[in-house]
């Protein structure tokens, strides 16, 4: 009866923390076009619901009820795979990510392997798609986003093994507890390199503007995905918002203290305390989701073996001398 | 230097090729046979003094019921050194309709002689490629030449693939009604 | 013939070509207003400049008119956009690519004929341009000017949202990814939606 | 290549011409190997809308629209271009003041094309803002072109002889006021890109053509300065009133993508100081001329001096002086901001033009882009077709 009483318990959290994450994302979406509007001198949405605001949801049933081409020459099965699997991946990272204290699916103790791990996978989504479009430019896309995220994959990782380090826990929540030990509350100042590593990974990883390559408008029209249509496209589409969003949690767990508000902060203004711990979480959150948004504003697109130089030449080596030097410090004091 | 005096030059150098020259608001043509025109552009742009390293334009003029040879093909020539133009004409006759090409005096005469190709059908010896360049490559007829029709309805030279679309179209144009 | 659940069931002519099951009515009105909202909130058009219109499409685009706020975004691929503006003169050369694109487009699908070229030639009755895109493709929206202004291809955008909501969603249906119109009701043929290659 | 049964294949990738960045309908066929480009072969027409053979069916007044439509980003400078050829051939002296007013407004045509310019170079490269920002500035110069044009793209502004309608204090002010503000915004858009690590990265270096490969593949205007080389129309050959007006030609160095686009960035200052020089000097006086083409003119043959061609004949042909006489020709070209934009027209006894030929810049720089793109990576093509500056319009004609 208690596995019951468990299995049971958890498909109702997955499935609330599951419709709470589809509106975060939906709403993203909308946010994105916002603020790019707002920095680009526009209003973005404003005529479907008051201020655009229902906008995202038109675009889901537009793209619901649009017709799902698959195109004759495709490898069906792989073409249809393919972006279940980039969704499957990107949603199953959630299930380890705290957003308050316990409030997580699965507290597992390798969480943060977990989290790199499941992200690989979602590499293949977009191989598999970009091979099975039978579109060179999709094939094109695929290819280097392979090479982009095995390469960023490696800094990422990379990165992190400075905050395990010092957390001295794969586990997520252990992350979170272990910096609120420290005055400042957060990995964000000891591991700052590690950060500014994390950070550029983290938008290579989510195929993000600087690193926009493989799905690049201009230069390969839609990449991987450029043979997709209708609700299938809007699956690629929910992966990598969901990615973003995974990633943000990530850095936010890692580097910024997660649902913890730095001890210091909390001393000088004690009404902080009364804050709970989600919406600390979330302001973290939303702060990376809106550096992704300002640098796709701002930035121009890397090219490919300037993209690849910077993650073997400068990244990496810079987080094995984080490690270094984290694992020397730590040995010392 | 004045145009004068580079017909002078160009005349000493090949007598035989020059027609005839005509210079109006100080441009200057000179018309020549076809069958050196290559000699006589290298003279015009390796000769020190005169040095037109810069080819401007190259196109063809027909000259149907007004002329024989029909064809002109027309050089445009510029010296950047000495800020000097010059035109050079080469008449080329409707039979035998074919000059010597010169992009290897100037690359960008590559594009020029297709253009020229495509509109006229005029071929370019010794082009290295020298395909329809602005209609499709199975287009009929030459549309720059007097005996083309200018209005869109073209009736039997009208392209296939073209004629095959309206064809398809039909189906909704029906089902539409 | 369209049949919405299957063919054993009874069903009802409700307009010439489109059947029915009676109860259904209730539920296909609903959807019908939502999946109509739906589409004529979200229309993205296939960026595809041809001549002096694309510019003013791209001025349409760009901060002083703005289509984001009617949540009109450009999409570079055929597959995932919802509207053709066909703008600027046509030339025989590209025809051929312009109904292989329209072909690649998944239904419901609009076109939008921008400036006089793309309407009618406009003034240019030469042998290299198609007379009206019409010639070759079937065009919801007609947009005259030479070029049209950014407000004119505003208002035109607007024109086809209210042909879309004043037309049944079955006309040109899909329901998640189904297409349920039938072969011969189809505006292109059916395989060569198929068969299409992105080149 | 065959090795044990494995068949290595280039991958050949078409690009356009439905294509975000190919600007319009240009179709690039690449061959690849892996990112790197093995032969780039672009392919041209899909917009020729037979302007020249159009023209030849339409008298000369009915002409000057078409010209509109040749190059669309700066179509007063092709009407600039093609009166500055008829009144060549007519020997019609143009009013002082519709000099500097055309003068004046190709200028403006000029920054409303570079802005076009930068701003999809910018957005292939990858940096969307500063579409968003070069397209503002450019809709208040399209609403000045619509106070004295009543159009915004497609103008038919100049006519032969002079201009078609006076320009007011009013517009005057407005095209001063925005002159005075414009440097800043060229600042702005630099802060945006030119000092962004990664454009720098992306443009250095890339696309590089020598001075003399720049003059032999025949590149005018920016294109060519961007490789050093000094020949601007304007300096030359001068029209309408740029001798009168004081105005640097930037030149470039090293030919790459980098400083063909400081080149047209160093433009924009140049024509905003054309522009308030021609305000400045603005005289009074007539628009157009006497003997100006009028539309109101019945369909008669060009008045042309006869007197005024000189020819030699070297054969015996009594035809040949009777043709000579019959067909007058006449070469103007003007500093379009693509480049070197030239009219050759042939006139004969009627009313119409015997040949018109559009010597397009774009259709010389679109041959130049396989010398630019082999070897280079996927992403230079973009940056390439950027920094050339093509309009697939004048391209095709």
């Amino acid at each position: 009866m208690d596995t019951l009483y468990i299995i049971a318990i958890t498909i109702i959290k997955t499935a609330v923390y599951f419709g709470i994450l589809m509106l975060h994302v939906a709403y993203a979406t909308y946010a994105e076009r916002k603020i790019i509007g707002h920095i680009q001198l526009r209003l973005g949405p404003m005529v479907v619901g008051p201020h655009g605001i229902l906008q995202p949801i038109a675009d889901v049933v537009k793209l619901l009820f649009k017709e799902d081409i698959v195109p004759a020459k495709v490898d069906k099965t792989i073409f249809k795979i393919a972006p279940i699997i980039s969704l499957t991946a990107a949603l199953s990272t959630f299930a380890v990510i705290p957003v308050n204290k316990n409030w997580v699916i699965a507290d597992i103790n390798v969480g943060l392997l977990y989290v790199i791990g499941i992200a690989g996978i979602g590499t293949y989504g977009i191989i598999f798609s970009g091979w099975a479009s039978n579109s060179k430019y999709a094939f094109l896309g695929g290819l280097r986003s392979a090479a982009q995220m095995v390469s960023y994959e490696v800094a990422l990782g990379l990165s992190l093994v400075g905050v395990i380090l010092m957390a001295e826990s794969f586990n997520l929540t252990e992350i979170v507890n272990k910096q609120t030990e420290y005055w400042y509350g957060m990995f964000l100042f000891p591991q700052i390199i590690a950060y500014f590593v994390f950070v550029v990974a983290m938008l290579a990883e989510t195929n993000r503007l600087p690193f926009d390559l493989p799905e690049a408008e201009t230069e390969l029209v839609a990449g991987y995905f450029v043979e997709y249509s209708g609700i299938r496209f809007s699956l690629f589409y929910l992966a990598e918002y969901l990615a973003m969003f995974s990633m943000s949690a990530l850095a936010t767990i890692c580097f910024w203290g997660g649902w913890t508000a730095p001890p210091i902060l909390i001393k000088a203004f004690p009404i902080l305390e009364f804050v709970p711990g989600f919406v600390w979480f979330l302001i973290k959150v939303y702060f990376h989701i809106f550096l992704f948004f300002w640098l796709r504003g701002t930035l121009p697109r890397y090219r490919y073996d300037q993209l690849m130089a910077i993650g073997w030449k400068v990244l990496i080596p810079l987080a094995l001398v984080n490690i270094v030097v984290t694992s020397i410090v730590k040995y010392y004091y | 230097m004045n145009p004068a005096e580079i017909v002078k030059k160009i005349r000493e150098r090949f007598p035989k090729e020059v027609l005839w020259f005509v210079c109006f608001r100080d441009e200057c043509s000179i018309v020549v046979t076809k069958e050196k025109i290559k000699e006589i552009l290298r003279y015009l742009k390796n000769t020190p003094g005169l040095e037109f390293d810069y080819l401007v334009d190259l196109t063809a003029v027909d000259y149907l019921g007004f002329r024989e040879p029909r064809f002109d093909v027309v050089y445009h020539l510029m010296s950047i050194k000495h800020r000097h133009r010059i035109r050079v004409k080469a008449q080329v006759p409707e039979h035998g309709c074919c000059i010597d090409s010169v992009t290897d005096l100037w690359a960008t005469a590559n594009w020029f002689e297709r253009e020229c190709f495509d509109m006229f059908g005029i071929h370019f010896k010794g082009h290295p490629d020298l395909r329809r360049i602005l209609m499709p490559e199975d287009w009929k007829g030459f549309p720059l030449r007097k005996d083309y029709p200018v209005k869109s309805d073209l009736g039997d030279k009208e392209w296939e693939t073209y004629k095959e679309l309206k064809e398809s179209a039909k189906a909704w144009k029906e089902n539409a009604e | 013939m369209i049949y919405v659940i299957d063919k054993t069931t009874e069903v009802v002519e409700i307009e010439e070509g489109f059947k029915v099951i009676p109860a259904a009515n209730t539920i296909i009105t609903t959807i019908n207003k939502i999946a109509s909202w739906g589409r004529r909130s979200s229309l993205w058009p296939l960026t595809f400049g041809l001549a002096c219109c694309a510019i003013e499409m791209m001025a349409t685009a760009a901060s002083h008119y703005d289509l984001d706020r009617f949540g009109i975004i450009m999409r570079a691929t055929p597959r995932q956009s919802d509207v053709m503006i066909i703008a600027g003169t046509v030339a025989k050369k590209m025809a051929p690519v312009l109904v292989n694109l329209y072909h690649q487009m998944p239904e419901p699908r609009y076109v939008i004929a921008m400036g006089s070229c793309a309407c009618s030639g406009g003034v240019f009755n030469t042998y290299s341009t198609v007379q009206g895109v019409d010639e070759i493709l079937p065009v919801d929206v007609y947009i005259p000017g030479c070029p049209p202004r950014p407000e004119a291809l505003i208002e035109g955008l607007l024109k086809l949202q209210e042909k879309i909501k004043n037309e049944p969603y079955l006309k040109r249906g899909c329901i998640s990814g189904v297409c349920l119109i039938d072969k011969s009701q189809r505006r292109c043929s059916y395989e060569s939606c198929r068969n299409s290659e992105k080149d | 290549m065959q090795n044990k049964g494995i068949t290595i294949k280039e991958l050949t990738v078409n690009m356009g011409p439905q294509h975000p960045a190919t600007h319009g309908v240009l179709r690039l066929v690449l061959e690849l190997e892996g990112e790197i480009i093995k032969k780039c072969i672009p392919h041209i027409g899909y917009l020729h809308r037979g302007i020249e053979k159009l023209s030849e069916d339409l008298t000369y007044v009915q002409s000057l629209p078409l010209t509109d439509r040749v190059d669309y980003l700066s179509s007063m400078v092709n009407n600039e271009g093609f009166c500055v050829a008829i009144e060549k051939l007519m020997g019609i002296e143009v009013p002082e003041r519709a000099k500097f007013i055309r003068t004046m407004m190709a200028e403006m045509a000029r920054i409303c094309s570079h802005l076009v310019w930068i701003a999809t170079h910018a957005l292939d490269i990858g940096a969307m803002t500063v579409f968003l920002y070069a397209m503002r500035d450019r809709e208040e110069l399209l609403e000045m072109f619509e106070m004295v044009t009543g159009a915004r793209l497609t103008v038919s502004y100049p006519r032969v002889g002079g201009v078609r309608c006076d320009v007011n204090n009013r517009f005057l002010d407005k095209l001063y006021n925005f002159i005075e503000k414009f440097p800043k915004k060229v600042e702005e858009y630099e802060t945006l890109i030119d000092r962004n690590r990664v454009w720098l990265k992306r443009t250095k270096g890339v696309g590089v053509i020598t001075a003399q490969e720049a003059i032999n593949w025949g590149l005018t205007g920016p294109t060519l300065r961007g490789s050093g080389v000094y020949y601007d129309v304007r300096k030359f050959f001068p029209y309408d009133a740029y001798d009168k007006v004081d105005f640097e030609v930037p030149v470039g160095k090293n030919g790459d993508v980098y400083d063909r686009y400081r080149c047209r960035m160093l433009e924009f200052r140049q024509s905003a100081r054309i522009i308030k020089q021609c305000i400045e000097k603005l005289p009074e006086g007539p628009i157009l001329a006497d003997n100006a083409l009028r539309i109101r003119m019945p369909e008669s043959p060009l008045k042309i001096d006869k007197k005024d061609i000189i020819f030699e004949i070297y054969i015996e042909d009594k035809q040949i002086q009777e043709f000579i006489q019959k067909f007058t020709e006449v070469y103007a070209s003007v500093e379009a901001p693509r480049g070197e934009l030239g009219f050759y027209i042939i006139c004969d006894d009627s009313s119409k033009p015997y040949r018109m030929r559009v010597r397009a810049p774009s259709f010389v720089h679109a041959g130049v882009l396989p010398k630019l793109c082999e070897g280079s990576l996927v992403a230079d093509v973009i940056a390439n077709i950027g920094s050339i500056d093509i309009v697939l319009g004048e391209c095709d004609r």
